[in-house]
């Protein structure tokens, strides 16, 4: 070990903004959390790392009040401070930015950030005001929503983007995000971390969790390591991505993408045709066949999802022709494209993707049900082997079996809802974010079980906003841009700028012959 | 730059049209009478039908603002007939000493009580943590119960010498406009004032959508629901201070089922019952639409007399109907 | 060629067993003057409650103008103010069952006499029980009617010494009183006769009582003159000899009355006030409508 | 590993406490009957009290499955009158050809009937798109002015003839348990199997917990939830299958208000209102409590007739209170 991968003790340096001292969280008789003592500095940028499920974001809901632990206290300064809830924690300077989507989906943008606070003039809001300083913050942190648009039909990164800003709404002295990029794209990513630059610029403490650990690189000024619910350490800033990615695995990780396969020249799995989407997609066509991957890149709201979703049958659409395995499909429904042996991974995990008040078992086989309970009676036993399955196959790390899905962490989420929708045994398997949340140890292990699907012959759409995910995993890349396909990137045409590129000029790049299969490459 | 007007201007028109609904239903649910019946646009019919309908009106103003908290009341049918009848007995005993005065004092222990009710459905509800369709259930047979009693299973008739005085606050009218139209009006002025204008109607929205939001952003989501039954209470109370003139006496029966009437006003008024989205126009929409359709089914001779509630029903179904296909 | 005449004729809404045959008395009614006389145009509407028929009066003299109005009213109070707006305008008023608190309104009353139909009730049970015993009553919905009823009954029974166990609500509906007549079997070891004061409640009394077993109840009686209760009294039925009447076609006559007012024979004014006779084996089939769905 | 074992078996049993509530409910109320009146825990008292409740139970295992996939349903009431009355009508039509046969006819048909009613609910909510509330008040009216145009207000008697053959359905037993006892208890056994233990359960419970994920599971939320009012209809014309031997006859009061002691039974069962939980067990449990309620209000002697609703909503209220108390 180097000296960049040894811990540094908080003494030597500043007076902390907050400071967490033996916090230890417990539900009923499970430790998520045990004994962590951690600073924060004003000025600085404190990345926590850790695996799905190691304790994070449990570490950052006792911080900032949403949670009350079960041992440990906190300090602003030198004083004990007790949150009750989250708003005193707020009041107090303290603002969490959720992992999870927490807004009024009835209200608008700017209602929601100004809820609880809202600008008054005599006895009325003021609602010009409002709108105009949300305007301002929405365009600090460069998020294109209105402030008069309502929250409920704002796509995921645009409302990510909304909470982003409601926390940055005041001067704070501690700013808490908690997995903040997950559901942006590159540019947003980009402003973002610009906004917590800036937030370190002006003397603000930020404590910062992601699982893209090139932007812990690229930004924090200490990173702590949690494993199991226990504090690793604190190193300073220049840890490699490598180095950080040990220390939170506890062991050598191996490559992240697997190599790239041979292309097939087979006949096309599944032909679209001019699909068009309301609110998304414009004429897009595409073509998949068995044994690739094909990724879908573009900017946030270039009508990704919406062109997916209109694609199951979830939203209003129509197309000139649609065909998988050489038949045409007249009848769209999530059901008819499952019996047909097309399934779609939504993007939005809490929202449509699980019942968060539901038992594991229950959110597992729910898409699969017909085939995991094969008589008119529940198989119980067959659900729980099933489920034992799944935890097995995806690593969901889960210490009690009993659990709702809303109790898993973020990342076991993610994994829960794949083992949900690979049960049901496609062919074709459309993915939508794949690894959004989840730590770097189980990426790979997911890349490996795509490029597993597709060495068996079954076919992949993998929609993505991380551009080394795209880049990496996919044989061949379609890009969006205002609900058009405006690009198809082939072999060593598949780089992060081009996709940047085509993303953002719209110029349609021409990169190799439109017949993938005619190329091959490793 | 371009497209960032374009939305700010494109995105209040789209709302605005979907709110039309109740208002084009109403339109049309109006024109369909008007077509059939050569009695029903005379002045008077309107009249009669929109001074009417302030009764469910004003109630409905408050139930939109429960409904919008996330909340239910049940009650309020027969809160408007124990309210009544603790007002006409209140002025009834202060008439001999006061004279006509008693009907501005009767009137004003009203709203307390009134909003006294709503506080009890209130604190059951947030306190007591209790379903609010249940917890009104049981406060509606309180309430029914109770104006029984008083009323010994009769009436409870307003003093005569009280009659006249009050006759105008449901029979008057200011400058041609009947005045619990007027009191209508100025209910939902302030009712769509308080929700659209004020912190608390935010906050109210705001506890409908997402109780536990609201809970986050420092809002008292249980303080905000007691003000909304405070305010049913409110209303409630200022609809039996018009109602009692019109009637001049509480029974058993009065308000019977408004509940359900009030609740559908809400309802086709644009309001989600599950609460965080409240209209209080379409609410007045609502209310008249569901008068208009009963005026619609005497005047007209074309059903049995048994199957009027039939047909209103379809007429409700289809209203709804159309309402979701012009959107 | 005379003007057409109008009558308007405004009653409850068939909500239970009287009510429905108020409203099929008027429904007949209408169709046998309008075929007897072209010039008459009878328009029926029911309504839900008090506050429905106050709207109804306003409605139907809104457009037009009433020739006459037969009214059986929700309430004496609530609907005198109403009714004498609509007489304002020169409307012939008929006035069915419950008169208006102003007796001046009324052109013509055809009075029902509710407390007369709980008094006799009670004369009659008094004396066959010899003034001694228990007896539990059953009531309607909280409403006039149902609280002269009683008022009638408890009356009569205050001076004989004739104990009252109960008085519950059933609301005028055979479930309701099937359960009450249950529970109040399981409450009380002996009861010598029940009055539910009306004979739609009646019925559940009879089926629970017939369920118990029980043998000591001699009397169950109702009121109204239900024609499954008035075969019951034909037939001699020991534990139900009587019933009164409180015939809902009373509406029936008072819209003929108010017809011939037009048709030219007779003015009609005056009071009618309807008796509450016993109907016995002896009178019943007077009282015996088989087509009448009451 | 002893740490996991534990957890495993201490989750069932918290889970399974707090569905308790109910029963402790059911049992508290029932103890409080004992202690204040002799009457009560006599056998004849305590069957009575079972026997009746059935059919309110009857009809709320059903309105389980709506409620629990995210519906209300609130014509069941009237629909129960409607089917009542088109079972006796076919039953009387048939007797004189087939005799006593045409009591298992007219069942048939009335299952029938009841289904149909349900899908007709069914296909206004999920076609149609109208909130449930509404869809169902317009069906209510609907239902209720069919029964009294059919009985032209009156009543619609059973033919004699049947009487005394179909009189045990409601007044026979079976081993000493009386028979609408012994339809309940197969009625709720078929329930819970649907709602627990197939997959058709699962996925009613999955549309009322979040519709979008289950749209999005591929469960169609629209199949779901009609099949649940036809299951609710089903439920309904079982229940008029056993009433119509108690009393013979079909009137416009027959099962007026109904829905809403149905949508008590349900909430005090346990179920949640918003949907995605049913609790097949504790809705009989609550349809128990409501008619035990009414009972002891007969029973004891405590309070003035005209107060018995209030002292009624009282109880429910403090039920719920105490049972979330227990918790
Ligand atoms: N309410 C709860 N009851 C029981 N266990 C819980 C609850 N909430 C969280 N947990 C458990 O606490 C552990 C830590 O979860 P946490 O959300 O803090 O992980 P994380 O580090 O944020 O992971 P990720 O990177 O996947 O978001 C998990 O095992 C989770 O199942
Ligand atoms: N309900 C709606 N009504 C109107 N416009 C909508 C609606 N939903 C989405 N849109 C618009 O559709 C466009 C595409 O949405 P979206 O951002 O989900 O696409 P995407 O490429 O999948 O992005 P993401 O990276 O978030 O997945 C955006 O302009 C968005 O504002
Ligand atoms: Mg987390
Ligand atoms: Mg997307």
């Amino acid at each position: 070990m180097n000296a960049a991968t040894m811990p540094v003790s908080a003494t030597a340096l500043a007076r902390p903004a907050l400071r967490a001292e033996g916090l230890s969280k417990a539900y009923g008789p499970v430790t998520v959390l045990s004994d962590v003592t951690l600073d924060i500095l004003p000025g600085e940028v404190h990345a926590v790392i850790g695996e799905n499920g190691a304790g994070k974001s449990t570490l950052m809901k006792l911080l900032s009040g949403h949670v009350a632990p079960s041992a440990g206290r906190l300090l602003m300064g030198e004083a004990p401070v007790a949150f009750p809830d989250a708003a005193a924690a707020e009041s107090a300077g303290v603002v969490l930015v959720h992992q999870e989507i927490l807004l009024a989906p009835d209200l608008t943008v700017a209602e929601n950030l100004f809820l609880g606070r809202e600008l008054t003039r005599g006895p009325m809001v003021d609602d010009r005001a409002m709108s105009r300083r949300t305007a301002e913050v929405l365009a600090s942190i460069g998020a294109h929503c209105h402030p008069r648009d309502r929250v409920g039909s704002l796509p995921l990164a645009q409302r990510q983007l909304v909470q982003i800003a409601r926390a940055l709404l005041e001067p704070r002295t501690v700013v808490i995000f908690d997995e903040p990029t997950a559901v942006l794209a590159n540019d947003e990513v980009a402003a973002l971390l610009d906004v917590v630059r800036g937030l370190r610029a002006r003397g603000a403490a930020v404590l910062y969790i992601s699982h893209r650990l090139d932007e812990v690189e690229a930004l924090a000024d200490r990173v702590t390591v949690l494993r199991d619910g226990r504090m690793i350490g604190t190193w300073p800033a220049g840890l490699t991505q490598r180095a950080m990615a040990d220390l939170m695995v506890g062991r050598e990780l191996g490559t992240l993408y697997p190599p790239k396969r041979a292309l097939p020249a087979v006949a096309p799995q599944l032909v679209i045709d001019a699909l068009s989407v309301e609110h998304g997609a414009v004429e897009a066509s595409l073509v998949l066949r068995p044994g690739e991957v094909l990724g879908i890149g573009g900017m946030i709201g270039s009508g990704r999802t919406e062109l997916f979703e209109g694609l199951m049958g979830l939203r209003p659409s129509q197309a000139a022709r649609i065909t998988l395995g050489g038949h045409e499909v007249t009848h769209r429904s999530v059901r008819d494209w499952q019996a047909a042996g097309l399934v779609y991974l939504t993007e939005d995990r809490k929202g449509k993707g699980l019942l968060l008040d539901e038992p594991l078992a229950t959110n597992l086989t729910l898409q699969a049900l017909d085939s995991v309970h094969p008589g008119t009676r529940l198989d119980h036993a067959g659900e729980d082997r099933a489920l034992d399955r799944a935890v097995d196959a995806y690593d969901i790390r889960v210490r009690n079996r009993h659990l709702s899905a809303g109790q898993l962490s973020g990342g076991n989420q993610q994994k829960l809802l794949l083992a949900k929708v690979m049960l049901t045994d496609p062919a074709v398997v459309i993915i939508d974010e794949p690894t959004r949340g989840i730590d770097i140890g189980n990426k790979s292990q997911i890349y490996d079980f795509i490029d597993r699907l597709v060495r068996a012959g079954k076919a992949v759409i993998v929609v993505s906003s991380e551009l080394p995910e795209l880049v990496g995993l996919s044989d061949r890349v379609l890009v969006m841009r205002g609900g058009r396909i405006v690009a198809e990137l082939t072999g060593e045409a598949i780089t992060e700028q081009n996709v940047v590129y085509a993303a953002t000029s719209g110029e349609k790049q021409e990169a190799g012959p439109h017949d993938p299969a005619a190329r091959t490459h490793t | 730059m371009t497209s960032v007007t374009t939305e700010i201007a494109g995105a209040p028109r789209r709302i605005r049209w979907a709110d039309m609904g109740p208002f084009i239903a109403l339109a049309l649910v109006v024109l369909i009478g008007t077509l059939i019946n050569t009695n029903f646009a005379t002045g008077t019919n309107i009249a009669n039908v929109v001074t009417r309908s302030a009764f469910i009106a004003i109630i409905a103003v408050g139930a939109t603002f429960v409904i919008s908290s996330g909340c239910l009341d049940l009650s309020v049918g027969s809160m408007m007939a124990f309210v009544t009848g603790v007002m006409i007995l209140t002025m009834n005993r202060l008439e001999p000493t006061m004279g006509a005065n008693a009907i501005l004092v009767g009137a004003g222990f009203g709203l307390i009580v009134g909003a006294l009710c709503g506080l009890l459905n209130g604190l059951i509800v947030t306190v007591g943590k209790i379903e609010p369709f249940i917890a009104t259930l049981g406060t509606m047979g309180i309430f029914r119960a109770l104006i029984t009693w008083m009323s010994d299973g009769g009436s409870i008739p307003i003093d005569r010498a009280l009659r006249d005085p009050y006759r105008p606050v449901y029979f008057g009218n200011v400058l041609g406009i009947p005045l619990p139209v007027v009191v209508t009006l100025a209910v939902v002025l302030v009712g769509a004032f308080i929700l659209y204008r004020t912190k608390y109607g935010r906050r109210c929205m705001a506890a409908g959508s997402n109780a536990d939001v609201a809970r986050f952003s420092g809002v008292s989501v249980a303080r905000v629901r007691t003000t909304a039954f405070v305010i049913q209470g409110l209303c409630v109370a200022i609809a039996a201070i018009c109602y009692i003139p019109r009637l001049g006496a509480a029974t058993p029966t009065t308000g019977q089922l408004w509940e359900l009437q009030v609740i559908t006003a809400v309802v086709i008024g644009g309001t989600l019952l599950r609460g965080g989205k409240g209209r209080i126009w379409g609410t007045v929409a609502g209310a008249l639409i569901l008068e208009v359709i009963a005026n619609l089914m005497v005047l007209s001779n074309m059903v049995s007399e048994y199957l009027v509630a039939a047909v209103q029903g379809v007429i409700i179904i289809l209203a709804m109907l159309a309402h979701r296909f012009i959107k | 060629a005379q003007d057409k005449r109008t009558i308007a004729v405004s009653i409850p809404a068939a909500t239970h067993g009287w009510t429905g045959g108020v409203v099929y008395h008027a429904e007949q009614a209408e169709k046998e003057i309008e075929a007897a006389f072209p010039n008459i145009d009878v328009i029926v509407k029911t309504s839900p409650s008090a506050t429905a028929q106050v709207s109804a009066l306003e409605d139907l003299s809104a457009g037009q103008t009433l020739d006459a109005l037969v009214i059986l009213p929700f309430t004496s109070e609530e609907l005198t103010g109403p009714v004498e707006q609509v007489k304002s305008n020169g409307t012939y008023i008929a006035v069915v069952d419950r008169g208006l608190t102003d007796p001046t309104i009324q052109d013509l009353y055809v009075a029902g006499d509710n407390i007369a139909v709980g008094a006799n009730t009670a004369k009659w049970m008094a004396e066959k029980l010899g003034g001694e015993g228990k007896v539990v009553v059953l009531r309607g919905i909280p409403t006039v009617i149902d609280d002269e009823r009683i008022q009638g009954f408890t009356d009569v029974m205050k001076d004989t010494n004739i104990e009252i166990l109960d008085i519950q609500y059933a609301n005028w509906n055979q479930d309701e009183a099937f359960s009450l007549m249950q529970d109040y079997l399981a409450k009380y070891p002996h009861i010598d006769a029940v009055w539910a004061n009306d004979d739609d409640m009646l019925l559940g009394v009879l089926e629970a009582v017939k369920q118990s077993g029980r043998t000591e109840i001699k009397y169950a009686l109702g009121g109204n003159g239900m024609k499954d209760v008035i075969e019951m009294v034909k037939a001699g039925d020991p534990v139900t000899p009587i019933s009164t009447p409180y015939p809902p076609s009373m509406i029936k006559s008072a819209i003929y009355m108010t017809a011939a007012q037009f048709s030219g024979q007779a003015p009609m004014r005056g009071n009618f006030k309807l008796d509450a006779p016993l109907i016995t084996p002896e009178n019943a089939d007077q009282f015996y409508f088989p087509d009448s769905p009451f």
